[in-house]
């Protein structure tokens, strides 16, 4: 009963030739689980998630979950083996390179096919940064589910999903002002937590 | 003592103090002496009920109930009753003051009021009008009047959803409730409660003979008359004025201390009354169900028939699930109203033909006619069953 | 035996009401009544919040049965309850809601914190939306610890609460919150604020714990 | 309709649009009839919980709901993330506080899946065992709540709580604990059960058949459950699954989908049991789902008693305390009681999961609640509510 999982590459040749100009890469998971995913653009996304649900052979049909992630401002460093001219001969020499990565969100769907039963295709998009260029198409119009999970993670994580029927706060108060999802979230102080403390009064 | 002695001892203990008292208080005295037992007995009656009603639910779903409160837990409605009067009473701040205030009185006096026509026992009646019906059903309706104050003088949604639900519901079965009584009026030529009962003495043999649902409109009628009265009394499954699932606490949401209590007196106050008349109009009344049990006081046998029929409203609110307010007013008018109709027209029936096997049949074949019609027609539309389903491996 | 009668004049009444008892004649004040009504009559709120809530349902159900107390009566509608059994995490979203509904029972009124959450945010102490501990808004009467407590540490609260109850005289300093004029029967609302609560915790009932320097 | 043969072709093509934010009501209708607006909830006899419905009524006509939720939102993900592997697994149990061991496996197979730890044959079946029985008492109270919603004045949910108790007693015998039982591991589960146990197992499992029986006779003929239930609430099986339901909400409405089936986690391969369809799509079918699944987990169970090996209950090589699997990611899921429960876990090589994510099956299947809703009246709406089978703890979580 169970189908031949089908993997990330035959998925983004198929988006590609499908969707004209779409740009797909694909994100390998180091991890044993082998969930490779998919990181779609975002001009094309909605059209490869209308596709990726339609197509026959593919046809995933049902988003099993939707969520976001927040990548945080990282210093990437790596060791690059460079060729240099060393007194005159070429000797190869390790040098570390530090590069400056700027954080982003990330909204995260986990594709299922009820009809075929396989999967998941895993498709991931990404925003521009963690402060401003924070929109991302919404597939809620593709998917009903992503509706209430695209509110948490514009609640959670702050992503604006452009296109979404009913974007307000899912999970917490509409006044509520922070992103408590994101790693840099720093909960309000409560003096209860002070250490070594007894009560004081009755 | 003769049996008849003890059958009459509070007419004639009632008449003794009477005529101890001067002639010019005499009537007075003879009014307080009727109604003060009622104001006495029905509420502690409605006290005892709840905590029957409590331990025989709690029978019904495998544990004890209240146990603890005095003596196998039956002084609980007392410390009920002691809460409820310490309670702090709260009016809300948008609330009609005057409104919220009256209903509960209105409901629990409205609810008294219908006493007044019911024969607890032989020559025990508060007042022997000719007219006792009509009495009984307007003092009834006024209930829908002071429950719709409640709902009304809340100023709460969920209280304005109970009196609407509450009022519809009550008027579309004050129809079927008047019309099925009309039967037995028709039968008993009167509508004084005290001849519909004396209409219904005599045996044959042991058995109550002439009890009016030991007929087929009668017992057609009787089944309706307490599934209107269940409806009327806001009993389970017709609950819907104060659905706690759905609507919180309906018309009296807003209503906390004593007049949350009046309002669970007032509702239990109208079941015993309702109940009372379905034993008058159709269960003989005062009188003993086996000819050789006369011996036994009239007034003990009206209170075991109303205990009976108490017990059948406990067992069923323990037991059913509440039907919807659609469904409520379709049965009121598509089948109440029909076969309370039908239960009319066998009656007359009943009423010209002679006595035997053939009046019977005659008179049973409309109603068991239209009652298999009327299933028919009424679940026409849409299938009720018991579904089949398959399976996947 | 009030209050102002000394601990001589309390012993020689109870003797007293002993030796009228063997005659026959019942003897009670009204404080005794007051109290016995009180406490034998506790209609709890059809209130749940969290896992708790399901532990509370089954002590009302058929092994445990609250009701053999006169507590089955749970009443959804808060103007008829006189319990309020806070079964679970107050989130920071539900505490201006469960204050309200405090606020909405009618005196006398009781609180049981059930569950290590409702005492002090137990295991989702840490969490952003979770609030400390219900007695930061109003007065609690009896705590359970547990997570979630058995079905009988419910059974105990209740018993201890009707214990408390019991033992309440009605004039002098043990009289019953309610009866106490200076004290509110309504707790302020807290609203929901940009990050937080506002104000955290209510003065009134909480007293935030202080550094002392040694 | 039948979904293996339904052209999902067409069907998928017309999936129904989110139903948005429509601008705020006129206090009136078209025919100038006054449209009431209440807040079902948070504190409500019927919402489960701590739930919210904001709820406009034209009579008793529902013509718009919009659920609230975060009453109970306890920042579980946010607890889990700055915690280690191990110490998430006693925060899963209150997530869906009524199956704390179908939570324990979701998770335990997500770890599983992203640290390569296997798990010994004996383990596996004992989840099994536990995971049923879950299901089992699951089922019954979930029923037990619904004819409470109905008005039933408690006595099914008494009869089924009833069930519960001796299901609990074994979960309390086996961990220690009745409901928050914390029991399984990655690799494993925590302590192995005795002869006895599983022999009790079997007892309770004979007997709950005659208690099933007892309920659908009671219950499943019943007029007034059958004329509240049928035709009300209706899914169509489109809308199931492009809304993601799950569960024996998605197979109400006919749609073959149990992912013990398709993925066959665990070793629910080896065991024979049918999954129940309705055709209809109604709180009816839904109701009847549990009743005919709960038949299927006493299957299931019998099968799992008989056949368990002898063996380890951990795998030897798994870390419990400071594991730090590779950098990667990991979803797994399970089907639990309420549907499809999903634990999607990144791991940037520390002791802490970087991203730590539960898809709650009952936040998902509320998705479709207004669309069930609209037109019906109050009565249904809380019917319908019960007929989804939430649990706050997860749907806000």
């Amino acid at each position: 009963m169970r189908a031949e999982p089908i993997t990330a590459e035959q998925v983004k040749a198929a988006i590609e030739a499908a969707v004209p100009g779409c740009r797909v890469q694909v994100l390998a998971n180091a991890s044993p689980s082998g969930q490779h995913s998919l990181i779609l653009d975002h001009e094309h996304a909605a059209e490869a998630a209308r596709f990726l649900r339609d197509d026959p052979t593919l046809r995933l049909d049902y988003c099993s979950n939707a969520t976001g992630v927040d990548w945080l401002d990282s210093e990437l460093s790596e060791k690059v083996k460079v060729k240099k001219l060393v007194d005159g001969a070429e000797t190869e020499v390790e040098e570390v390179r530090k590069t400056k990565v700027p954080g982003y969100l990330e909204a995260v769907y986990h594709l299922y096919s009820v009809e075929k039963k396989h999967g998941p295709v895993i498709v991931r998009m990404r925003t521009g940064d963690r402060k401003e260029d924070v929109h991302l198409p919404s597939l809620t119009g593709v998917w009903r589910s992503a509706e209430f999970q695209e509110r948490e993670i514009f609640d959670l994580y702050g992503v604006i999903f452009d296109g979404h029927p009913d974007l307000r706060r899912l999970l917490m108060w509409d006044e509520f002002k922070d992103y408590p999802m994101r790693k840099d979230y720093v909960p309000p102080a409560d003096d209860d937590d002070l250490v070594g403390a007894e009560r004081s009064g009755g | 003592m003769t049996t008849q002695a003890v059958d009459q001892i509070f007419v004639t203990i009632k008449h003794w103090l009477v005529l101890q008292s001067p002639a010019v208080i005499q009537p007075a005295v003879s009014v307080l002496l009727s109604v003060l037992p009622l104001l006495i007995i029905f509420p502690s009656l409605f006290a005892v009920t709840t905590v029957l009603e409590r331990k025989g639910l709690g029978r019904m779903q495998n544990r004890y109930g209240p146990n603890r409160v005095g003596p196998y837990g039956f002084l609980q409605p007392l410390a009920d009753g002691i809460k409820a009067l310490i309670k702090e009473d709260i009016v809300p701040v948008g609330a009609d003051k005057l409104v919220h205030f009256l209903a509960p009185l209105l409901l629990v006096m409205t609810a008294f009021l219908e006493y007044a026509v019911i024969p607890v026992g032989r020559n025990m009646v508060v007042a022997d009008m000719d007219s006792a019906l009509v009495f009984f059903f307007a003092a009834g309706a006024a209930m829908e009047v002071s429950i719709f104050m409640a709902g009304w003088g809340s100023r709460n949604k969920y209280s304005m959803l109970g009196a609407m639900r509450a009022v519809a519901q009550m008027i579309s079965y004050e129809a079927p409730l008047i019309l099925s009584s009309i039967a037995v009026v028709m039968i008993a030529g009167s509508l004084s409660t005290t001849t519909i009962v004396e209409r219904q003495a005599g045996y044959w043999g042991v058995w109550p003979y002439h009890w009016y649902v030991f007929t087929p409109w009668g017992m057609a009628g009787f089944v309706l008359f307490m599934i209107a009265a269940t409806a009327e009394s806001n009993r389970s499954p017709f609950d819907l004025p104060e659905g706690e699932s759905e609507i919180i606490a309906g018309y009296f949401t807003e209503y906390s201390g004593f007049k949350f209590a009046l309002f669970f007196l007032g509702e239990y106050l109208g079941m015993f009354a309702i109940s009372g008349l379905a034993v008058t109009l159709f269960l003989g009344g005062w009188a003993a169900p086996l000819s050789f049990l006369t011996f036994i006081p009239s007034w003990i046998w009206f209170f075991a028939k109303l205990m009976t029929l108490i017990a059948g409203f406990i067992w069923i609110r323990g037991t059913l699930p509440r039907l919807r307010m659609d469904q409520l007013m379709n049965f009121a008018w598509k089948f109440m109203l029909p076969m309370t109709l039908v239960v009319i027209f066998s009656a007359g029936i009943w009423r010209f033909m002679p006595s035997g096997i053939v009046r019977w049949v005659v008179c049973a074949i409309p109603i068991v006619l239209l009652y298999w019609l009327l299933g028919r027609a009424l679940m026409g539309g849409r299938k009720l069953e018991k579904r089949t389903y398959r399976f996947a491996e | 035996m009030r209050a102002g009668l000394g601990g001589v004049m309390d012993e020689e009444l109870k003797n007293l009401k002993a030796e009228l008892s063997k005659h026959g004649v019942f003897t009670t004040t009204f404080e005794e009544l007051y109290n016995w009504g009180r406490k034998n009559s506790v209609w709890p709120l059809t209130f749940g919040l969290a896992c708790c809530a399901i532990e509370m349902i089954a002590t009302t159900m058929a092994r445990y049965d609250l009701a053999r107390f006169g507590a089955e009566v749970f009443r959804a509608s808060p103007r008829q309850a006189d319990l309020i059994i806070v079964s679970g995490t107050v989130t920071k979203k539900m505490a201006p809601q469960v204050v309200r509904l405090y606020n909405q029972m009618p005196e006398p009124k009781y609180v049981i914190a059930m569950g290590a959450c409702a005492i002090s945010g137990g295991p989702f102490r840490d969490g952003y939306n979770v609030l400390k501990g219900i007695d930061r808004y109003i007065p609690v009467d009896v705590h359970i610890p547990g997570c979630p407590p058995r079905p009988e540490a419910l059974i105990d609260a209740f018993m201890t609460l009707q214990k408390k109850i019991d033992a309440q005289q009605l004039t002098g300093e043990d009289r019953p919150r309610h009866l106490k004029e200076d004290l509110p029967s309504e707790f302020p609302v807290p609203e929901y604020g940009e990050h937080d609560l506002e104000p955290p915790n209510n003065a009134e009932v909480w007293n935030p714990l202080k550094v002392i320097q040694k | 309709m039948s979904p293996e043969t339904a052209n999902l072709e067409e069907i998928v093509a017309q999936v129904p649009p989110a139903r948005g934010v429509v601008e705020p009501l006129p206090p009136v209708n078209a025919e100038g009839e006054q449209l009431l607006e209440i807040s079902m909830g948070p504190h409500h006899p019927s919402t489960h919980g701590v739930f919210r419905m904001n709820v406009v009524l034209e009579g008793e006509q529902v013509v718009r709901l919009k659920p609230v939720f975060g009453y109970l939102h306890r920042n579980h993900e946010k607890i889990a993330e700055n915690a280690a592997y191990l110490a998430a697994i006693p925060y899963t149990d209150r997530l869906d506080y009524l199956c704390s061991m179908t939570n324990n496996w979701g998770y335990a197979l997500a770890v599983e899946k992203l640290a390569g730890i296997g798990v010994p044959e004996r383990a596996e079946y004992i989840r099994v065992i536990v995971a049923e029985l879950t299901r089992l008492q699951n089922h019954a109270s979930l029923i037990g709540f619904l004819m409470q919603d109905m008005g039933m004045s408690g006595t099914p949910l008494m009869y089924a709580f009833r069930e519960r108790e001796k299901i609990l007693d074994l979960f309390e015998s086996l961990s220690g604990a009745r409901m928050m039982c914390n029991y399984m591991r990655f690799g494993g589960v925590r302590v192995d059960t005795s002869a006895e146990w599983l022999r009790q197992v079997r007892e309770l499992n004979g007997e709950f058949p005659r208690f099933l029986d007892e309920f659908e006779s009671l219950l499943a003929g019943n007029e007034i459950l059958m004329g509240r239930a049928q035709g009300v609430g209706v899914l169509s099986p489109e809308l199931a699954v492009s809304s993601g339901a799950s569960g024996p909400m998605l197979r109400a409405s006919g749609v073959n989908y149990d992912v013990r089936k398709v993925d066959g986690y665990g070793v629910y391969d080896r065991f024979s049991f049918r999954v129940p369809l309705g055709d209809h799509g109604d709180v009816y079918d839904r109701y009847m789902m549990r009743v005919l699944e709960m038949r299927e987990s006493v299957k299931i169970l019998e099968q799992a008693v008989r056949d368990i090996p002898a063996g380890p209950i951990m795998d030897p090589k798994a870390r419990l305390r400071g594991l730090r699997p590779k950098a990667g990611e990991a979803y797994g899921r399970i089907e639990s009681p309420k549907g499809e429960l999903g634990f999607y876990l990144i791991s940037d090589g520390t002791g802490n999961p970087y991203r730590y994510r539960v898809r709650p099956p009952s936040l998902i299947n509320l998705t479709v609640l207004e669309d069930m809703c609209l037109g019906r009246g109050v009565a249904d709406v809380v019917v319908i509510l019960g007929s989804v089978d939430i649990v706050l703890g997860e749907v806000d979580r």
